[in-house]
């Protein structure tokens, strides 16, 4: 049993929560007393961050639509694709023809690489995230 | 052993549709070696592959067993999902839990049965459990009368299994809220009926239903003249463990699952409870 | 009541102590991390785990002996059929430097879950553990122990209640297996003067003088236990609840919970019991919608009452510990003192 | 946020407007609820009458859309009754004449219609409000999801700069952002007119920083934004995307345009932790890890920027988004793509962004973060902004005149629609909620608040099914019957793709800020008979 302190992955307020990890499994979230938004305490979306993470549901291949329907493949297939299609598109109508979506769920690395990508990489300043939903 | 909250597997052995919305399912434990008892009134812990667990009132007599009967009313998920199966599928039992109905205290009495849709199902166990026992000629109960409300007459259930009441000797009166063209019987609220009984020192009053229904037959049974310790009704409330853990069926100082479902109406009376209103 | 055995232990054979005690068994106490949050940790290294006996632990015993997400059973859905199989059995453990409150509460869960039926997975934790509480001295800002009459030294329910009289610990048996452990390692103790006595009954009542909160719980108690329940007190604290179940969590002493099924996939699952709190609405609604509780006067109505009116009539005792967790945490601010402030006012008006 | 959280218990006027803050940021309404027990005033501007409506000492429940009209007013009665900081305008702000001599011109009675809140309410609230100098305004998405989302911000700012409430502890304009990590996606220029920490693109010399860095050209021209993406229809520019972790099939208003243009796209790859129902679109979907399979900074409302740690490895096949761009940039022949740690990849980020210039890992372990800006290694942090509306100097006020939302009510469509986020336990297209079996128990499905009077008028019962129409789309949704909202207003949230109310909203932008205007939109409804 181990506590790993991490930020709420809800709204913006940031509170620190420990998720408490037994056997590879995340089952609990707590509140940090001494952390400045927290205070000890958590909403109920917080107490409750950890059902989530271990839900059926979750994504766990990489999948590829074939005939129409999505179908798990290898990573290397699905990223040559995207790599490949991509780049199609790219030669064919352009770099402004291409769009990104970042996201105000994913961390402040994982933002600037993509914008650093869509910037660097694919030529264009097509990339937005949610912020005004 | 951390055996508190195993189930213990049980087969599906028949499902007598009741109407569309309920069926009873005829229930035998896999291990036929496995005791198992039970009385009137107490329920058990069912669980569904996927779905979690309800707690669901038995409907049979013990003099039934090895079969035990669970009539379920589609209304959530885990109702719904038991609709879905078939003779043969395997689902899981924890209990018996709660206190059964003082069905020794029985005889010598008339009871008046009062029930409004799915809330047959606990009584049914009592009616059958007593024509066991007029059968035997052993403490047998006086009379037995009973009340059934329904919302439409499609919202009938147990036809079968009251003609056979009938037939054995239960005066059986059915009424319904809203009739179509064939209903040629009672229209009106389960109340009415009572217009037409008499209550004597020697009734017990037997009632199950929704909390609405339940406060009105209570008001009535009593302003009859019935007492507190001869009326006895049966609460449904969200349970979880079913043995007094738990804490969602809390009431008071008492736990539903532990201290009733079934409770006498001077239990009722110190408890502060949606039923009385 | 009378302890099977009292001993002095050095300071400095604490740590000694207790790096024989985690040889034979895993060892939990309040360990400060790098945040300065102190919760209970079971400690794999002593010598660079920082072990804070001088602040409340965040947590209670609570997500040990009755976890936020326990594993009741693995299910299997195939050819076999439907097949439950129970986890596996508990390792011993030490719990070391538990407040008075907190012992007191999980006394109080021994009780819940003996009666009627014994929680066979509870007290599968419960009979491997050995619990050493510590006596406050100083109680935190929020405590009112007193009130409740859960501290600040207790006189049962321990294995071992140690109290810090300077530089050693008056250590106290209250049980037999506290009392082997004395005798397991007795090289490390020595035994009790006279003037260890005198200094630990000076602590005592120099603790009692620290209080800082004034909270009226057994006039509370007695009000509620004599008068109709106060509906504009519920009505006015409920507005003010916004359901974020947190009082019920980091409570040492509600242990309601809920069960469900999670998936794992087609054919197995696990059977979870988790921490549920009544103050929210799915705790008491039924499957076809129907809810006995109406949460938007009614919220709080069970939790408070359940503390303090119910399990008196029940075990002639409140459950609450005094342990102050709820205080500060509440986002309306209406915790179990604002209420308890509410009903005694109310009277004396 | 120009304060931090923990400063609002010690303001002595908070006015909230378009937030319902107890439901959407429990923590901000845990510290103005701390600061209400102390003694604090609590204004609250909202079309309903949310939880924290119900603990203001003045409620103005105003009519969708009519901020602007309000907040106006609320200015003209501080100049009437001489509450104006007049000392703060002359010194630190420019342009004030013209703005009173607009105010100068109102008819308030007019305003009072407008809005339809009665005169001595508006009165009350703008002179609590001036009186005292420990003044902060909360904002959040009901101000700004309008077509005049732009001119609503600036006249939160114009009554701020009045009576000189800004730039100070305890005092000031606090947006509250939604997402856990909104901020830092915009502080990372996930936006497609700046660089990272809001550097101009136009600017040669910050170009040239990012070229040398990156090693490779960076174009000038700026790019379009989300909704200019997503309804560009069948036949937009955009012929291929990437999205990463968000869902517009179900966040983005009229839908049916977003998903003609997603379901015609040549190419659609989407990286998600669940099968969302724009992943369902996708040809290619990627196992992303979620927040606890990974490490990396987030930043929270209060510019606060936290270290997130890794509580166990990625379940299944699943990779950090991070891993996932890096795999893609190499394959893509983008340079500078080989990061082994999100500690290297924020050494970047400080290096070509000022405002993070001193946040570093090493800094933030063990710490509770650093607000920014933090300039250098040596610097604290920041944690309430001095500069904010003055960046360029002196404060400048701005004229902004009411308009009416671009969708007015009218015989076929009386009711006006707001949309938001409608549930304490859910969270936005409710991907990551209704996986959480005690939050689904909460909140099991979608529900529209109707006013008491609408629905006697319509023959309603709680929990009776209605069909919400408006001029775009149809949906079906259970009546929840409540004081919450106004009669002739209905609300309801876009958690739940059962509902996607977003069929029903318009697209019509706000011309600057592109935010869409999700809180009006005009609607009618009908009881559903049993089918």
């Amino acid at each position: 049993m181990q506590d790993v302190m991490t930020i709420c992955n809800y709204c913006g307020c940031g509170c620190g929560v420990y998720l408490r990890v037994d056997q590879g499994r995340v089952v609990g979230s707590y509140p940090s007393k001494n952390h400045p938004i927290s205070q000890g305490n958590l909403c109920s979306k917080g107490w409750h961050l950890h059902e989530f993470i271990h839900s059926a549901n979750r994504l766990t291949e990489p999948l590829m639509r074939k005939y129409g329907k999505l179908c798990p493949v290898s990573w290397d297939e699905a990223l040559d694709y995207t790599t490949k299609s991509l780049l199609r598109t790219k030669k064919a109508h352009g770099s402004d023809s291409i769009g990104v979506l970042a996201s105000a769920k994913c961390s402040n690395e994982e933002n600037y690489l993509l914008q650093k990508l869509t910037r660097a990489g694919l030529q264009t300043n097509n990339i937005d995230h949610c912020a005004r939903l | 052993m951390k055996e508190n909250f195993i189930p213990e597997p049980a087969v599906i052995r028949e499902i007598i549709t009741q109407n569309e919305q309920i069926r009873t399912f005829r229930l035998e434990l896999q291990d036929k070696t496995k005791a198992f008892t039970f009385l009137p009134g107490q329920f058990l812990m069912l669980s569904l592959p996927h779905c979690g667990e309800a707690a669901i009132s038995i409907s049979s007599s013990p003099t039934a067993l090895p079969l035990i009967d669970l009539s379920i009313r589609k209304a959530g998920k885990l109702t719904a999902a038991i609709h879905e199966m078939k003779p043969g599928a395997q689902v899981g039992i924890r209990g018996p839990f709660g206190k059964p109905f003082p069905v020794d205290s029985f005889s010598g009495r008339d009871l008046l049965f009062v029930a409004g849709g799915i809330g047959l199902a606990p009584l049914k166990g009592v009616v059958d459990y007593c024509l066991f026992q007029q059968e035997l000629e052993e403490d047998s109960v006086l009379s037995m009368t009973l009340l059934y409300g329904s919302r439409t007459p499609s919202d009938i259930g147990f036809q079968e299994t009251i003609k056979n009441w009938q037939e054995q000797g239960v005066d059986c009166r059915l009424t319904v809220d809203i009739a179509d063209e064939k209903w040629q019987g009672d229209v009106g609220l389960v109340t009415d009926l009572l217009d037409d009984c008499t209550i004597t020192e020697k009734t017990t009053a037997l009632v199950c239903g929704p909390p609405i229904m339940i406060r009105f037959v209570i008001a009535r049974l009593s302003s009859m003249g019935c007492t507190d310790e001869a009326i006895i009704t049966t609460l449904e409330r969200h349970m979880k463990c079913g043995m007094g853990i738990c804490g969602h069926c809390h009431l008071d100082d008492k736990l539903v699952c532990v201290d009733g479902p079934v409770f006498t109406l001077a239990q009722l009376k110190t408890m502060d409870v949606m039923e009385l209103g | 009541m009378i302890d099977l055995k009292e001993l002095i232990l050095p300071k400095d054979n604490l740590i000694p102590l207790l790096r024989k005690l985690k040889k034979e068994a895993r060892l939990i106490a309040p360990v400060q991390n790098a945040y300065g949050d102190t919760l209970f940790s079971e400690i794999s290294d002593l010598d660079s785990a920082h072990i804070d006996l001088d602040n409340q632990p965040q947590s209670s015993l609570k997500p040990f002996l009755l976890p936020q997400q326990e594993i009741l059973a693995r299910y299997q859905v195939d050819k076999a059929g439907y097949t439950f199989t129970p986890p596996e059995d508990e390792q011993e453990t030490i719990y070391f430097g538990v407040r008075s409150c907190d012992l007191t509460a999980v006394l109080y869960m021994d009780l819940i879950f003996s009666k009627p039926v014994k929680d066979t997975n509870y007290y599968a934790r419960r009979n491997q553990s050995l619990i050493i509480t510590l006596g406050c001295n100083h109680p935190f800002a929020n405590c009112f122990c007193e009130a409740t009459a859960s501290g600040p030294y207790l006189e049962y329910g321990y294995d071992l209640q140690f109290i810090d009289i300077g530089d050693c610990y008056f250590i106290s048996a209250g049980r037999i297996k506290g009392a082997d452990l004395l005798d397991q390692w007795s090289y490390f103790f020595r035994e009790v003067q006279e003037e260890d006595r005198k200094a630990r009954y000076q602590l005592l009542l120099e603790a009692r003088g620290k209080f800082t909160r004034n909270v009226q719980v057994a006039h509370a108690c007695r009000r509620l236990q004599k008068e109709p329940d106060p509906e504009a007190i519920w009505e006015a604290l409920s507005r003010r609840c916004y359901d974020c179940g947190g009082c019920a969590y980091v409570c040492p002493t509600c242990t309601c919970f809920s069960l469900d099924d999670m998936v794992l996939d087609d054919t197995q699952g696990l059977r979870l019991r988790s921490w549920d709190a009544c103050t929210s609405s799915g705790f008491t609604r039924m499957a076809g919608g129907h809810n006995p509780v109406d949460r938007r006067c009614h919220a709080l109505k069970r939790r408070f009452l359940h503390k303090l009116k119910d399990d008196f009539a029940r075990h002639g005792k409140v459950s609450c510990t005094g342990c102050g967790r709820c205080i500060d945490i509440c986002f309306g601010g209406v915790d179990i003192t604002t209420f308890i402030d509410l009903v005694t006012a109310v009277e004396a008006s | 946020m120009t304060n931090s959280i923990g400063e609002l218990k010690g303001a002595e006027v908070l006015l909230v407007t378009g937030s319902n803050t107890t439901e959407t940021h429990p923590q901000i309404a845990r510290n103005i609820l701390r600061g209400v027990d102390r003694g604090a005033k609590l204004i609250v501007i909202d079309p309903r009458k949310t939880d924290l409506a119900r603990e203001a000492h003045i409620h103005l429940a105003l009519r969708p859309g009519t901020d602007i009209a309000l907040i106006n007013g609320m200015m003209r009665i501080i100049i009437d009754e001489d509450l104006a900081d007049d000392l703060f305008i002359s010194m630190r702000t420019e342009k004030f004449t013209a703005l009173r001599d607009y105010l100068h011109r109102l008819d308030l009675d007019e305003i009072a219609t407008i809005t339809g809140i009665d005169l001595q309410t508006i009165r009350d609230a703008a002179c609590i409000y001036a009186r005292s100098c420990k003044s902060v305004i909360c904002y959040c998405l009901g101000v700004t999801q309008h077509t005049c989302g732009t001119n609503n911000v600036q006249a939160v700012a114009n009554l701020a700069m009045l009576t000189g409430n800004v730039e100070k502890e305890h005092g000031g304009v606090d947006p509250l952002r939604g997402q856990n990590n909104v901020q830092g996606a915009c502080d990372m220029a996930a936006l497609p007119a700046v660089l990272p920490g809001y550097q101009s693109l136009a600017n040669l010399e910050v170009r040239e920083r990012f070229k040398a860095a990156w090693e490779t050209d960076i174009p000038q021209t700026p790019g379009k934004s989300l909704t200019e993406m997503t309804h560009a229809g069948r036949e937009g520019e955009i012929r291929a995307m990437f999205i990463m972790g968000e869902n517009p099939v179900l966040s983005d208003p009229h839908l049916g345009r977003v998903e003609d243009t997603l379901q015609h796209l040549d190419f659609l790859a989407v990286s998600d932790i669940f099968l969302t129902e724009t992943a369902r679109l996708a040809h290619v979907v990627f196992p992303a890890a979620s927040f606890a399979e990974k490490g990396g900074t987030i930043t929270n409302s209060e510019r606060r920027v936290q270290l997130c740690h890794r509580a166990i490895k990625p379940i299944g096949n699943c990779r950090p988004d991070s891993e996932i761009i890096m795999e893609l940039g190499r394959r893509l022949g983008c340079p500078g793509m080989d990061f082994d740690s999100d500690a290297e990849i924020m050494d970047e980020i400080s290096l070509l962004t000022p405002i993070y210039g001193g946040i570093h890992y090493d800094r933030l372990e063990g710490s509770w973060g650093l607000q920014w800006p933090c300039w250098d290694r040596d610097h604290p942090g920041t944690s309430f902004l001095h500069k904010y509306y003055f960046a360029r100097g002196k404060g400048q006020f701005t004229i902004t005149e009411h308009q009416e939302p671009r969708e007015g009510v009218e015989e076929k469509y009386p009711f006006t629609l707001v949309t938001g986020r409608g549930s304490y336990h859910h969270y936005h297209t409710a991907t990551m909620t209704r996986n959480s079996r005690r939050l689904v128990r909460e909140y099991p499905e979608a529900l529209l608040e109707i006013n008491q009077d609408d629905c006697e008028k319509l023959g309603l019962q709680q929990g009776e099914m209605v069909e919400l129409v408006s001029r775009r789309g149809r949906v079906r949704v259970k009546a929840q019957i409540t004081d919450r909202v106004q009669p002739g207003t209905v609300f309801t949230s876009f958690h739940f793709w059962e509902v996607p109310i977003n069929r029903l909203t318009i697209d019509a932008l706000d011309p600057k800020s592109k935010c869409p205007e999700f809180k009006v939109c005009s609607a009618n409804l009908r009881k559903v008979d049993h089918d």
